[in-house]
């Protein structure tokens, strides 16, 4: 962490960049925010370790129109938003440095507190090169975990360590996969329609239209959300779980299908704890099974599927036919 | 004072629902939340926090307000009925019972909301003392004891055994139809002061309890309102409407048509400051920037709502926010940061 | 809200015999919106589009819908009558109630609760409407023809005699295409050459007329009346300018192993050539993949040769970017590759040949110099086996489902021939059926039968056995007789199907017209619009529609012409004005809709927008109304709803919804 | 067991035709007089490629039982590639409609050409026969919309 905040300390200093984009320490041990760095004297809450699961490649379409550069700590996982947002034109090159910083997988507080560790008053070996172990000191005593159980289920399926784009890397990133990716979608392809069909209902009348998922998404990175807008008549907001949950979720899905990296942030800050990456991961599959593996943002060039056609594509009967 | 022991609490539960409505804690889908008690619902006591506050039971997130029918050229409308049964919440914490008092402030002015008013009238609440405090908790900042709940019933649970006490009324009226499950307990008093003890001693530690709210008032509210540090606050926020949703006192709502093909449903739903359509009027929107929006949500919780209601705060640190935010944000580090300021200047 | 007018069309019984249309009128007037609604028997008659222009203007009507036949029909009708009676012809949305309701149901109930809800559905989205105004754009007086068979020169004759320029762009070094293969034609036995070289000097000869030979279309853009094409002119090696068409070159020319792409390869040529003695232009090619200047850098013969100096090896290929407002394809066909068909040993004997083949042979100016004889030995052939339907009508995937429509007539043709030319030669035609309809084609058929002895079997033949002798053992059915026959014969003809220029594929994309499965252009209407493709400005001459003879061809190329001349009298046109539109404060500038265009409509600027008090740049779709031809693709692919397409409006799609679903 | 007869399921059916193609191809089912039930209602829309997944929900949202999407045979799109990419959004939208366990027998998408009246008239009698089999959608309609 040192190294990376001296690095961008260095840059600031001689006007590569005009900011930095990093994350702050919070007032409790789990809860940096991100932030904006831009004096000296700012690094003194800069933080990078286990809790900094945010992925700030959405805050470059704000930064991208800031006079000058700005310096952005980006996650393996998060280059690909960002270079699927280059791609669409909303985040510019131009107007950012990107330090791919290292990963070793970031934490659940959700988990941990489910791991029956409650009233955290410290936590050891969240560091970015800390421990296998997590050491709590709690209202009610010291709790320890592992650092692989208090991880982000996207970080069990991580899509690996390589930063699909940067201008220099600081730290190391440890792969940490440990689960098939598409595990959960085959579990819930192998239910009868009945089973699925209530598996979703119960998961999604759980949904408070909070819409944290959406305006984290860096997919969902229009300037309004159809939903907001008064140019469809979806513009509602009541939470009624007979209809519109599912028309909002599957939509808001099928508008990033072929554009989401699978970066997992609208699971992570569900309020409601609804697995919301299971959309974009059958739609991935999908994709991959029908279209050929297709991962965004890995690439500047290769059209979307959605964008794209082959004259010999499936025919939308085989959803029937297999069954 | 009544106790009952844990493990009847089910026959409890029935009984009471065999009288009147019951929303409790209930578990669905991994997340806990108040909802309506039925054989095959999970009731879970043991978590602290509902994810959403129970202010829904008053004041639900999207309501009916009345239907128009349409029949060709012919129009009927059909006010919606007020809540006529008698219902019961059981398990709020002093916090959320707080929250109602904020919003009764809100709903029972003048005019009184009636829909609101109907629920109330027509709710009894069993509050439950909070067992294991947690490190988001700052109830105690809001002058809140969450060891000694005001409501209609306060309960404590203390290990095997629910302890049961009737403060009102209507808390009474409950505790008698009760009265083949509960049982006098005279050693109660003793118990219920050792567990509130240890709950205290427990809040007094939390990170948070010691928070100054010196400074916010309504007397400061251009000082407020023109800092620049709401500049970098906001700058991290989503707009999305979580703390708004999960906070027990946020009270805005918006009342949007359902066009139902038939004709028009009107209802209210909750809406969310954070919201780029918040207020947003046939002119466009008096706050153009997240900033703005940002900082109303906090001015109203700590300066207008204490400025027009004799210091009541709209915040009674439930922590929700605090746990909730997906980018971390929330009141307390909004107090913090004026408090940081303050001491600096 | 619209003041909705409805008006309800009995179509004689048509509709009013399943469809109570009182019942529907009674039914528009609950409407909301709906101030007027009549039935009357012939809305589309005079009388009827009067009770409509009257009503708009006695009821000040906002809209207007009719409950009649398909849009397809009579849209144009009722919407010109609005326009007349002073409505924007836009505000006119019509309910089939014929072909999707009272010709398909019997119940009279049931048919008019249908035709009620069709009716509403109408009026939800009329409700939404608004007007729209068709654009104009240019009309570039120019004509492309692609293609230089006697489709494409017919064409180009028809519309330069008209008065308007036309270019000619063909891929082969010279005009005349498949017709100029051809030795004799049907059924007037007339010499192939003696009637298409004058049409051919003709269409080079035109003041109206350029020629683009050895000549291909690279890249089309635009739309009707205003294409611009980039057309490649491959190095010919030959200055045009200066080539006399002396020929010395070719006879001097060292390379001289080159199968003759015009003899179907039954001749050799050399590496500088001219395609066939009549070729125009009369301009030899070098044809550098098998120029030994170009192989090895050294020969150079004809250069020293060639007394005018035209030989240049320097050349380069030219791009020439022309404007035109219409374009004809006239890309013709070929015959298909027989690898399929090994039964008929086509590439294991010298003597089983195509239809093609043997008019070159028959052709004075042939491999053979006209005579009959096998290409194994040089033989006189005394038995010929004619094999129809080979890959034509075909069921299985090796061939075409469809009748090659020439060949009956062709062979009957070549049987005729042979048996007047050689008497003593047997010939026996295997065949499915003889079709031939056509003016004096039957007699034709008959004569060859009757008077000159042509042995028709009706059976397949299974299997062409090369013998040990150098005959060809003939296995065949016939079917009347229902018996096996073995025969064995000096020369087997196949009648190949045809099949349509494989590059028409290319050149369909490039024009965005639609093309079937076959490779045939498709045509706008089967029956009322066969010589246009459905994208507008393009127009089809030939066999790349389908299958036809020369007459057809020639009767078609001129109905091409007459409609291409048609866009181009106009001085304007207007434009559909259902297009798609960019909502410039929903805008991302993502490039989705980009990417699903078919036409390059929307393109991007950076714009100052004032989003509700923000003023910033952003990066805009904008949609070129000219180019658009409203689609909707781009609708779809915009998750913010930014693109919508006028006419066909997500709020009016999802009104019409709303009234059918509930 | 009742004894009455239950009153026959209408089930709503919309289906979204291509004008080039699926719309003449319903015409000429109807020049045909190639009968079908009259529980299909046909939108016209000008591509396969108009129709979004949007009004789909919206479809099943207010009721509808069955929703059907018609346009030109791949390769004969009049815009030359709408159905493509239609043919891709639909696949998707059905798969994922079939995830969350709606009746996947509800949505269909068939080419049918301006020739092809017959069978746009046996898609939809079959296809009618398979709502009918599915009965009423619950799952994905709005109750809101029931009264």
């Amino acid at each position: 962490m040192q190294e990376l905040i001296n690095r961008a300390k260095e840059l600031l200093a001689d006007g590569t960049v005009a900011r930095v984009l990093g994350w702050k320490a919070g007032d409790l041990p789990f809860n940096p925010e991100p932030a904006y760095f831009e004096k000296e004297e700012d690094f003194a809450d800069f933080v990078y370790d286990g809790f900094c699961g945010a992925n700030l490649s959405k805050y470059m379409i704000e930064a991208s129109k800031l006079e000058g550069k700005t310096l952005v700590c980006l996650k393996p996982c998060d280059t690909y938003s960002f270079r699927q947002l280059m791609k669409e034109h909303r985040v510019n090159r131009e107007k950012a440095y990107i330090i791919g910083v290292g990963c070793r997988g970031k934490l659940d507080v959700n988990k941990i507190r489910d791991l029956g560790i409650k009233g955290i008053e410290s936590v050891q070996g969240a560091e970015i090169e800390g421990s296998d172990t997590l050491t709590f000191q709690t209202l009610y005593g010291e709790k320890t975990c592992s650092y692989a159980d208090a991880m982000l289920e996207r970080c069990h399926v991580c899509k690996g360590k390589e930063h699909m784009i940067y201008d220099e890397l600081i730290g190391e990133s440890r792969e940490t996969k440990d689960a098939d990716r598409f595990a959960e979608v085959e579990k819930i392809e192998a239910m009868s329609p009945e089973e699925r069909f209530a598996y979703f209902q119960k998961e999604l009348s759980k949904c408070i239209r909070c819409n944290a998922c959406r305006n984290v998404c860096p997919a969902c990175s229009c300037r309004k959300c159809v939903f907001d807008s008064n140019k469809f008549d979806s513009a509602q907001k009541a939470n009624v779980n007979s209809f519109e949950e599912k028309m909002f979720h599957i939509i808001r899905a099928f508008h990033v299908a072929g554009r989401c990296t699978d970066c997992g942030e609208c699971s992570r800050v569900c309020p409601q704890g609804i697995p919301l990456h299971l959309f974009n991961r059958k739609f991935i599959k999908d994709i991959d099974e029908l279209y050929g593996e297709y991962q965004a943002g890995a690439d500047d060039e290769e059209r979307g599927p959605l964008t794209s056609y082959t004259v010999d594509d499936a025919e939308p009967g085989i959803v029937a036919e297999r069954g | 004072m009544y106790q009952i022991a844990k493990e009847n609490l089910t026959a409890l539960f029935q009984k009471i629902a065999s009288l009147q409505e019951l929303y409790l804690p209930v578990k669905n889908a991994g997340q806990v939340n108040f909802g309506v008690w039925s054989e095959d619902a999970e009731v879970d006591l043991d978590t602290l926090k509902s994810v959403k506050s129970p202010k829904d039971v008053f004041f639900p997130q999207s309501e009916t307000l009345y239907t128009c029918i349409r029949n060709g050229k012919k129009l009927t409308i059909e006010p919606e009925a007020l809540q006529e049964q008698h219902f019961v919440v059981f398990g709020m914490k002093a916090c959320d019972i707080k929250g109602v008092e904020v919003l009764d402030r809100v709903f029972l002015s003048d005019p009184v909301d009636t829909f609101y008013a109907a629920r109330r009238d027509h709710g009894t609440i069993v509050a439950l003392a909070c067992h294991e405090p947690e490190e988001t908790c700052f109830c105690q900042v809001f002058g809140t004891d969450c060891a000694d709940p005001a409501a209609d019933v306060a309960a404590w649970m203390i290990e095997d055994t629910l302890y049961w006490k009737p403060m009102t009324k209507k808390g009474e009226e409950l505790t008698a139809s009760l009265a083949d499950l509960l049982t006098e307990d005279d050693s109660a008093q003793e118990k219920v002061e050792a567990e509130q003890a240890a709950i205290r001693a427990i809040v007094e530690k939390l990170p948070y309890s010691n928070l100054s709210l010196e400074g916010w008032n309504g007397d400061v509210l251009m000082e407020k309102f023109n800092s620049p540090l709401w500049d970098e606050l906001y700058k991290p926020c989503l707009a999305c409407g979580t703390c708004t949703f999960v906070c027990p006192t946020c009270q805005c709502y918006d009342i949007k048509d359902y066009d139902t093909g038939h004709g028009v449903q009107r209802y209210r739903c909750w809406d969310s400051c954070m919201y780029s359509d918040f207020t947003m009027m046939a002119h466009g929107n008096n706050r153009t920037t997240q900033k703005e929006r940002f900082r109303q949500r906090f001015m109203h919780k700590l300066v207008y709502f204490p400025a027009n209601n004799g210091g009541m705060y709209s915040c009674v640190g439930c922590g929700r926010c605090v746990e909730k935010c997906p980018a971390a944000l929330n009141i307390v580090k909004v107090i913090k940061a004026f408090q940081k300021q303050g001491g600096e200047q | 809200m619209q003041r909705i007018g409805v008006f309800v069309c009995h179509c004689g019984t048509n509709i009013a015999a399943t469809v109570d249309v009182k019942k529907v009128v009674e039914m528009a007037l609950a409407e909301p919106g709906v101030v007027h609604a009549e039935d009357y028997q012939y809305m589309c008659s005079e009388v009827g589009q009067e009770k409509i222009q009257n009503a708009i203007r006695e009821k000040n009507l906002g809209g207007v819908v009719v409950c009649s036949c398909s849009p397809r029909m009579h849209e144009t009708t009722f919407r010109n009558a609005a326009q007349k009676a002073g409505l924007n012809p836009y505000m006119v949305e019509i309910a089939n109630i014929r072909e999707h309701c009272s010709w398909i149901h019997k119940d009279v109930k049931e048919a008019t609760e249908k035709a009620v809800i069709l009716m509403r559905a109408a009026v939800a989205k009329v409700n939404l409407n608004t007007p729209l105004k068709a654009g104009e754009s240019r009309v570039t007086k120019r004509a492309l023809v692609i293609g230089g068979g006697i489709a494409g020169i017919q064409t180009a004759l028809d519309i330069a005699e008209a008065g308007y320029p036309v270019d000619i762009v063909e891929k082969t070094p010279s005009i005349g295409g498949r017709m100029s293969q051809l030795d004799k034609t049907f059924p007037t036995l007339d010499c192939s050459s003696c009637i298409l070289t004058p049409k051919m000097v003709d269409a080079s000869a035109h003041p109206n007329i350029t020629l683009y030979t050895y000549s291909e279309v690279e890249k089309v853009s635009g739309f009707v009346g205003d294409f611009t094409v980039d057309i490649r002119k491959k190095a010919r090696s030959v200055d045009m300018s200066k080539c006399t068409g002396c020929g010395v070159c070719q006879e001097k020319c060292p390379s001289k192993k080159i199968p003759s792409e015009f003899n179907r390869g039954l001749s050799n040529r050399t590496a500088i050539y001219t395609p066939f003695a009549q070729a125009i232009p009369n301009v030899p090619v070098i044809d550098r993949e098998n120029c030994i200047k170009f192989k090895t850098g050294k020969c150079g013969v004809c250069s020293k040769v060639c007394q005018a100096g035209a030989i240049d090896y320097n050349q380069k290929d030219e791009i020439i970017t022309e404007k035109y407002g219409a374009i004809v394809v006239a890309t013709g066909f070929d015959m298909i590759k027989l690898d399929k068909y090994d039964e008929y040993a086509y590439s294991q004997s010298k003597d089983v040949i195509t239809s093609l083949e043997l008019e070159r042979i028959m052709n004075a100016a042939g491999p053979t110099s006209g005579h009959l004889e096998r290409l194994s030995d040089g033989k006189a052939p005394k038995e010929i086996v004619f094999i129809q339907c080979v890959g034509s009508r075909c069921a299985d995937d090796r061939g075409k489902s469809y009748c090659s429509k020439i060949c009956c007539m062709y062979t009957a043709k070549h049987a005729m021939l042979i048996r007047d030319k050689y008497p003593d030669v047997n010939v026996t035609v295997f065949y499915i059926d003889v079709r031939t309809p056509g003016k004096n084609f039957d007699e034709f058929y008959r004569r060859a039968v009757e008077e000159y002895g042509v042995n028709y079997i009706k059976g397949q033949v299974g299997k062409v056995i090369p013998q040990p002798n150098g005959k060809l053992l003939v296995q065949g059915a016939d079917l009347i007789d229902n018996k096996q026959i073995l025969k064995e014969a000096d020369m087997v003809v196949l009648a190949a199907a045809i099949e349509p220029n494989p590059d028409v594929r290319k050149i369909a994309t490039m024009l965005t017209a639609s093309i079937d499965t076959n490779n045939f252009l498709t045509e706008a209407h089967a029956k009322l619009r066969p010589v246009e493709s459905p994208t507008a400005g393009i127009f089809l001459s030939g066999v790349c529609q389908g299958p036809k003879d020369i007459p057809e061809t020639v009767s078609q190329a001129g109905a091409a012409a007459v409609k291409a001349i048609g866009l181009l009298a106009k001085d304007k046109l207007l434009t559909n004005p259902c297009t798609a539109h960019s909502d410039e404060l929903l805008s991302n500038g993502c490039s989705q809709c980009a990417h699903v265009c078919p036409y390059g409509a929307i393109t991007y600027e950076e714009r100052q927008v004032n989003d509700h008090g923000i003023r910033e740049v952003r990066r805009i779709a904008v949609v070129n109304d000219a180019l658009c031809q409203g689609c909707g693709a781009c609708t779809v692919t915009c998750p913010s709803g930014a693109m919508d397409l006028q006419g066909f409006s997500n709020r009016q799609i999802q009104a019409e919804v709303d009234a059918i679903c509930l | 067991m009742s004894i009455e007869a239950k009153e026959e399921f209408r089930p709503k059916i919309v289906a979204f035709c291509c004008n080039w193609c699926s719309y003449a191809g319903a015409d000429l089912a109807g020049s045909s007089r190639l009968a079908y039930p009259a529980d299909v209602k046909i939108i016209r829309v000008p591509c396969s490629c108009r129709v979004n997944p949007m009004f789909i929900l919206r479809a099943f949202e207010r009721g509808a039982d069955g929703v059907i999407l018609c346009g030109c045979h791949p390769g004969d799109c009049h815009y030359t590639s709408g159905n493509y990419y239609a043919r891709r959004r639909m696949t998707l939208l059905f798969s994922m409609l079939d995830f969350i366990g709606v009746e996947n027998g509800r949505t269909r998408v068939e080419w049918v050409s301006a020739a092809e009246g017959v069978k746009f008239s046996t898609t939809m009698r079959e296809f009618v026969d398979k709502i009918r089999s599915l009965g009423k959608n619950v799952r994905l309609e709005d109750l809101r919309c029931r009264n």
